[in-house]
């Protein structure tokens, strides 16, 4: 049966961080062509021009509240560049363990409070698994989405304890961070992430974290739902298979990670690229922008950051979102916790990226599995802290120069480009991991990543705003504020 | 009484040109967590992006029912700024999926609801968003940095005849959140409730410095000097607590925290204007090695005179302690006996 | 890594004469709460007279294994003041089912425990029990007040090397003592990390004022000056913070609380002696007019000038506030601009 | 079959608070004869003689760190008859949520802590409802008793709130209390109560606290066994069903309330006795402590408090406890959260009290349906504080006089008396609840509550530490360091 392309316009869309909406050209029950707009501009690069580099700290993570730390590690990466220096041993733990929490507990909201709750939709209610998904997963009111608060609360008393608050520390410092911990602060620590490791593995993996850590393959994945133990991981894993959640949203399968939390030498999450089968290294100066498609003034040329600019341009047509479209290479690139995993070689992630690729399924059990790797490797960094050891180190702002900062937040790539003259910053550009996955098309006409994974979306009968749309840009975890900024 | 008896107290709570953070810290309420807080007042929200069900159309209607007055509505909360640009269009938000600027939706639904309350600074005063060369031409519902005006304007009353009640803080904790609405609920915000900015006294009446753990070392005004120093953040690196009104300090973030608990310095988030100090954040502005911002209510001879005294009579200790990342000296232990 | 890869870190746990309080209180241990926080240093309590099963018979057949070494014991925890009255015989308190002494137990299983902890003030030096004439001969673990000696004998040190870890407070927070545990079980308590009165430093070397909230008061010297006033209680009500080792005002109590929070004094509860300050406890010994129990390291006389100076400098604002029970006229909102 | 008598001596006793142990005489499988031994002394009647009457404030909370404000308030009180003053209605309000908060907190962990692990144990496995008991009240782990402890430290934000600390708080004065609150305050009060609410309403109770409040007589209780709401309370009464609890430890029947808590005008628990269906007021002077069988001197006669000593006599052979024997009128009472229902009139303790007296379920009902009558109350005096009216009244202590105190605490009756002489504390007596109920015999061997109680037991084949002693036992929720001081 072949019908005429129908236009839906989808938003407000909801339980993801930020507005969205989405353009879908529909036919035959399907998505033909999708087209992503980020609807806010506030102009964050603009507002940082002209100010004492310092505050970058202050201004940055203000773009985010749900990433805040994540931007303020990226300012603070780039302030160390400018000034030259390096966290002290100490410095660089905590801000593990502040970078780590951050990013726990945004996986912990999104599985619980941005994702599922969507199987708890009216829609799916003759679905064998849709009982339980809506006792624990109803919006706002299941079980499980009331404890995932709850233990995410908790999570975030690390936050009191090593950074102050959350969101929107000043803890983290080009030298470290600007307060030690001591050794009941320890303490404070290991019982905090031992309450979250109990009710995880109680409520959502029903087992032990290293488990979760040690799925090797995508037959584990597989044995699991069928005879795993009982928790919400599980749940997932029976809807996913129900649904077939792993044949919908499928990308470019081209990954992108710059590599997460510094270790005494390399990193916990090695970073680079993964495509096309093969690992690559990264070269940050492929780096660019296109503003083809965005609302931007600019577009004869794809930018580097160091060059880039943020000249809204209210009038253009021809744009369709306030999103710059970030290329590598000339390329498009996915990002976030399933990206850093196969990036990081983990074997389970590797093994779905060479079946399946990105999907659904795959983006969301990468950030449980990540979520579980995450938590062990805390627990070992509050043991490596130093008290009486410097937390942080001293260094002096130069009058001019350039740096950037490149790490991951939850939802993955996350750069911030910084040239100081005069003592003041000349340009600040960022590029955040949701600009990756929401790219709008470029000059070449190539569509973002989730542009792409919408393609082929299966569309019901009148439905308005489609749930395997929902699901498709919910696996992403798009953070709108992050997007544009 | 139970709190039952009446019909729930209404919420619709929508984001514009803010970060999300102020949402972000709702959902760290605790003791109790935010559903059993609200639950405690009957408190419903009708609808919030981060936690509702509803996604695009459904929202929408639930949307125009508000304004039809089919659904009462007893509080909007607003986060994040009001965007004026480009050129007064206010698309530099449109809410997604109906092509009209959030501006507009703020105007309209402010127009039904009973009150109306800006969650965060950003929401109250422009905060971040309209920081700098305040590109997207942001401001508040009511005020536009100091200056009453904003998207709603300074005449401005919601039904229930109060003025914007503006939830400042960047973010905003939880409970000055929960806490207005519960107060709003049980119909015990009166006008005098808040302070010249709007601010909810309750917690704007109180200095960050309250309760702030360095506090003897301001009062000797042992200070620090660089990032992780254990002394007073006043003299030199930026902290405005003495002057911040906000009760951080006392009520206490993310279980133990807050700014100055975790080493930096208070940089007055619940203030409008605060994101323009006018000097780098984390570095004190002297006027003849004199700190310009000094304590509410102090006459500054006063205060420069105590603190030359003070700083002369400084323990070792604290001399010591204050340009340490980790306590060198402890306390003595001494016996207290009768002198 | 891990914690559960070890063997359980164990506790065995008597009560003898003491109130009960400090149990009352760890009981109260949240985020997390206590079953969580002990089993994140795999803490395993053999028995507690107030959480387990066992009694009678099931107890003692528990108590005799340790004895003969059949059940590790890593940590002894007694709460509560050793009595050896009357005349030396200790039969103030005969564990019950026993016909034994308390206070012989205790000196039997202690022999044997890796390390043994004086929970509250009573098992650490006698506390409340001993007061005024100490009717039961009440002593602590290892001090009879500030005199080393009690029940073990200044002498004693557990298999661990260590002398009795005593985490005074009456109660003790309950923090206070899981803390200390699970820096037993992490091996990360030395003896250098108590203080001169045996105390975990990790509390002891802070002082209750830290983190007052009525710090500013304080500052000014703008006292209280009868029960509930909201001023400073270190002048007339008997407040002993600035000198109390302890870290209640920053770790706080019951969610938001701590004594001063609470509108009374700190009377110095993790003090030797602390039930006999020669005075009544809310009220402050005066000499020629200045407080008896002044800060720890301050000269007296620096502190008589500060404060004369300060009292003259108080704002109207906290001269006012200071004997109310309410605050009459809130911190002025002033800008603060580039000065 | 005909057998010797044979004794028991059951000790340690613990989930009671403090130490206790029980002689029993057994003959023919049941308690003949019970004699209680309160073990341990430590005389604070004597510490408290010759201070600053203020201090009983500090002094006398530290006689029991589960009643501390109890204790508190009967020394206020005391005070306050001295100083002839009365609290504010700020100070009075506040001080009732106070009390009620450690009230409800200590009837909280009674039935989880204390009273329900009995039946996890492995004596019961063959019981259909083991496994949910064992699974909810393992001692120390069970979901319930964890579930509870929670509660309870929510609950007890209240003294976090309004008295600083607890126990030991110096909050409750004799003009009211030492701390105002504040709108804000109110609403974390209401907060923290609600989440009380909803934690009781969902786990114990399965229904609203009202209905509780309102069950008017046994066959209604027996309803809500049969067919009520799923909960801990109904899992409870089946089990009490099944063992016959109702039908365990019976003592006299004769029921002391001093009354609780002032409102405007009388008490919310109206005060008395209620013995053979008839209740009576109370008059304090009928009151009397006998050591005929405490191993304190004075037993050649009852003392009247006021006229009463503490003079430990190691030496007696014939007491057998360091427990004093209060009688009113030369009676033995029984008090608790039981006797407080009977006396101010609820109906259903007075349809349990007609139809079966006190006992084992009675006991435990008793203190359910109170803690759920409380909290409803307490709702309303959160509403009822009124910040900027005052909060404490002043008074002045006289150089001498005398004073008594009496409130109810969550075991029941407590009463202090106070004498001063040239401006110190020239004698101090205080009878807890717990005093009462495990009151030795008296000088015409009138045994106590608890030691009537216990006769008929059952005890069965091999046991030393009889379970239906135990459930008997700790059916009064004893506290043994209130007991002796």
């Amino acid at each position: 049966m072949s019908t005429e392309t129908k236009r839906l316009v989808v938003g407000p869309f909801n339980r993801v961080e930020g507005d969205l909406e989405v353009r879908l050209d529909v036919a035959d029950g399907e998505v033909r062509q999708a087209f992503v707009n980020s609807p806010l501009f506030r102009g964050f690069e603009r507002i940082l021009e002209g100010r004492d580099p310092r505050d970058a700290l202050v201004i940055a993570p203000r773009i985010c509240g749900i990433c805040s730390v994540s931007q303020s590690h990226a300012a603070a990466l780039a302030l160390a560049g400018l000034e030259g220096i390096a966290p002290t041993d100490n410095g660089r733990v905590a801000t593990n363990l502040i970078l780590a929490t951050e990013n726990v507990a945004d996986h912990l909201t999104h599985f619980h409070v941005f994702f599922m709750p969507d199987f708890a939709r009216a829609i799916y209610e003759d679905r064998p698994w849709f009982a339980t998904a809506a006792r624990r997963f109803k919006a706002a009111q299941g079980e499980s989405v009331r404890r995932a608060l709850a233990t995410r609360a908790t999570l975030l008393h690390v936050m009191g304890l090593l950074a102050g608050r959350w969101p929107h520390t000043l803890a983290i410092q080009p030298g470290g961070v600007a307060k030690g911990a001591d050794a009941r602060d320890q303490m404070r620590l290991i019982a905090t992430l031992g309450a979250v490791r109990a009710d995880l593995e109680e409520r959502l993996y029903g087992a032990p974290l290293e488990r979760v850590a040690e799925i090797a393959d995508v037959a584990e994945l597989e044995a699991w739902r069928q005879a795993g133990p009982d928790g919400d991981f599980r749940l997932f894993l029976e809807i996913a298979a129900d649904l077939d959640l792993a044949r919908l949203g499928r990308a470019h399968d081209r990954f992108l990670s710059y590599g997460a939390y510094a270790l005494d030498e390399g990193r916990l999450y090695t970073g680079g690229t993964f495509a096309n089968g093969r690992a690559k290294g990264l070269d940050p100066a492929a780096i660019t922008e296109d503003h083809s498609f965005a609302r931007m003034e600019g577009r004869e040329a794809p930018h580097p950051p160091f060059e880039g600019s943020t000249f809204p341009d209210g009038a253009d047509e021809t744009g369709y979102t306030w999103c710059k479209a970030p290329r590598l290479s000339g390329l498009p690139f996915e990002t976030g916790a399933f990206a850093r995993q196969v990036v990081a070689g983990h074997p389970l992630a590797r093994d779905l990226a060479a079946r399946e690729g990105a999907n659904v399924r795959a983006r969301v059990v990468g950030r449980l599995v990540e979520t579980a790797r995450t938590l062990i490797a805390m627990e070992g960094w509050v043991r490596q802290l130093h008290p009486g050891a410097p937390w942080c180190a001293q260094g002096a702002m130069p009058q001019s120069g350039r740096a950037f900062g490149l790490t991951e937040a939850a939802r993955g790539a996350l750069g911030h480009w910084m040239v100081v003259e005069k003592g003041r910053i000349a340009r600040y550009q960022i590029i955040a991991p949701t600009t990756w996955n929401f790219s709008p098309r470029d000059a070449v006409g190539q569509p973002g990543p989730l542009e792409t994974a919408l393609v082929g979306a299966p569309i019901r009968q009148g439905e308005t705003t489609p749930v395997s749309v929902q699901h498709i840009v919910r696996s992403f975890d798009p953070c709108m504020v992050c997007t544009v900024h | 009484m139970s709190t039952l008896a009446r019909e729930p107290f209404t919420v619709l709570w929508l984001q514009s040109g803010g970060c999300g953070g102020c949402t972000m810290s709702l959902l760290c309420a605790e003791a109790p967590d935010l559903a059993a807080t609200l639950a405690s007042a009957n408190i419903r929200f009708l609808w919030h992006p981060t936690l509702s069900e509803e996604t695009g159309d459904e929202a929408i209607a639930l949307f125009e029912a508000v304004l039809a007055g089919e659904v009462r509505l007893d509080a909007l909360c607003i986060e994040g700024a009001l965007l004026r640009g480009p050129n007064g269009t206010g698309r530099f938000h449109t809410l997604a999926g109906t092509d009209t600027a959030t501006i507009d939706w703020a105007r309209r639904l402010a127009a039904v609801a009973e009150h109306v309350v800006a969650v965060g600074t950003c929401a109250a005063y422009g905060g971040v968003t309209a920081a700098g060369v305040n590109p997207a031409d942001a401001c508040g519902l009511q005020y536009d940095g100091r200056r009453p005006g904003g998207a709603l304007g300074a005449a401005f009353r919601s039904r229930s005849g109060l003025p914007v009640v503006n939830v400042a803080g960047c973010p905003t904790h939880p409970n000055w959140v929960t806490e207005t609405l519960m107060l709003l609920a049980s119909d015990l915000m009166r006008a005098e409730d808040l302070d010249s900015y709007g601010r909810p006294r309750f917690y704007a009446d109180h200095l960050v410095h309250h309760g702030c753990p360095r506090n003897e070392y301001y009062e000797y005004k042992a200070s620090a000097e660089k990032m992780s120093d254990l002394g007073c953040m006043m003299e030199h690196l930026g902290c405005l607590g003495t002057q911040a009104h906000a009760d951080c300090n006392t009520r206490l973030w993310n279980g133990e925290g807050s700014c100055t608990r975790g080493g930096h310095a208070c940089i007055n988030c619940t203030a409008p204007e605060f994101e323009e100090p006018g000097h780098a954040f984390l570095e004190t502005p002297k006027i003849g090695g004199i700190p310009v911002g000094l304590p509410t209510d102090m006459p500054k001879a006063w205060f420069i005179a105590l603190s030359s005294l003070a700083k002369a009579a400084t323990p070792d200790r604290l001399r010591r302690n204050a340009t340490a990342d980790h306590v060198l000296t402890p306390p003595a232990v001494r016996d207290i006996r009768k002198r």
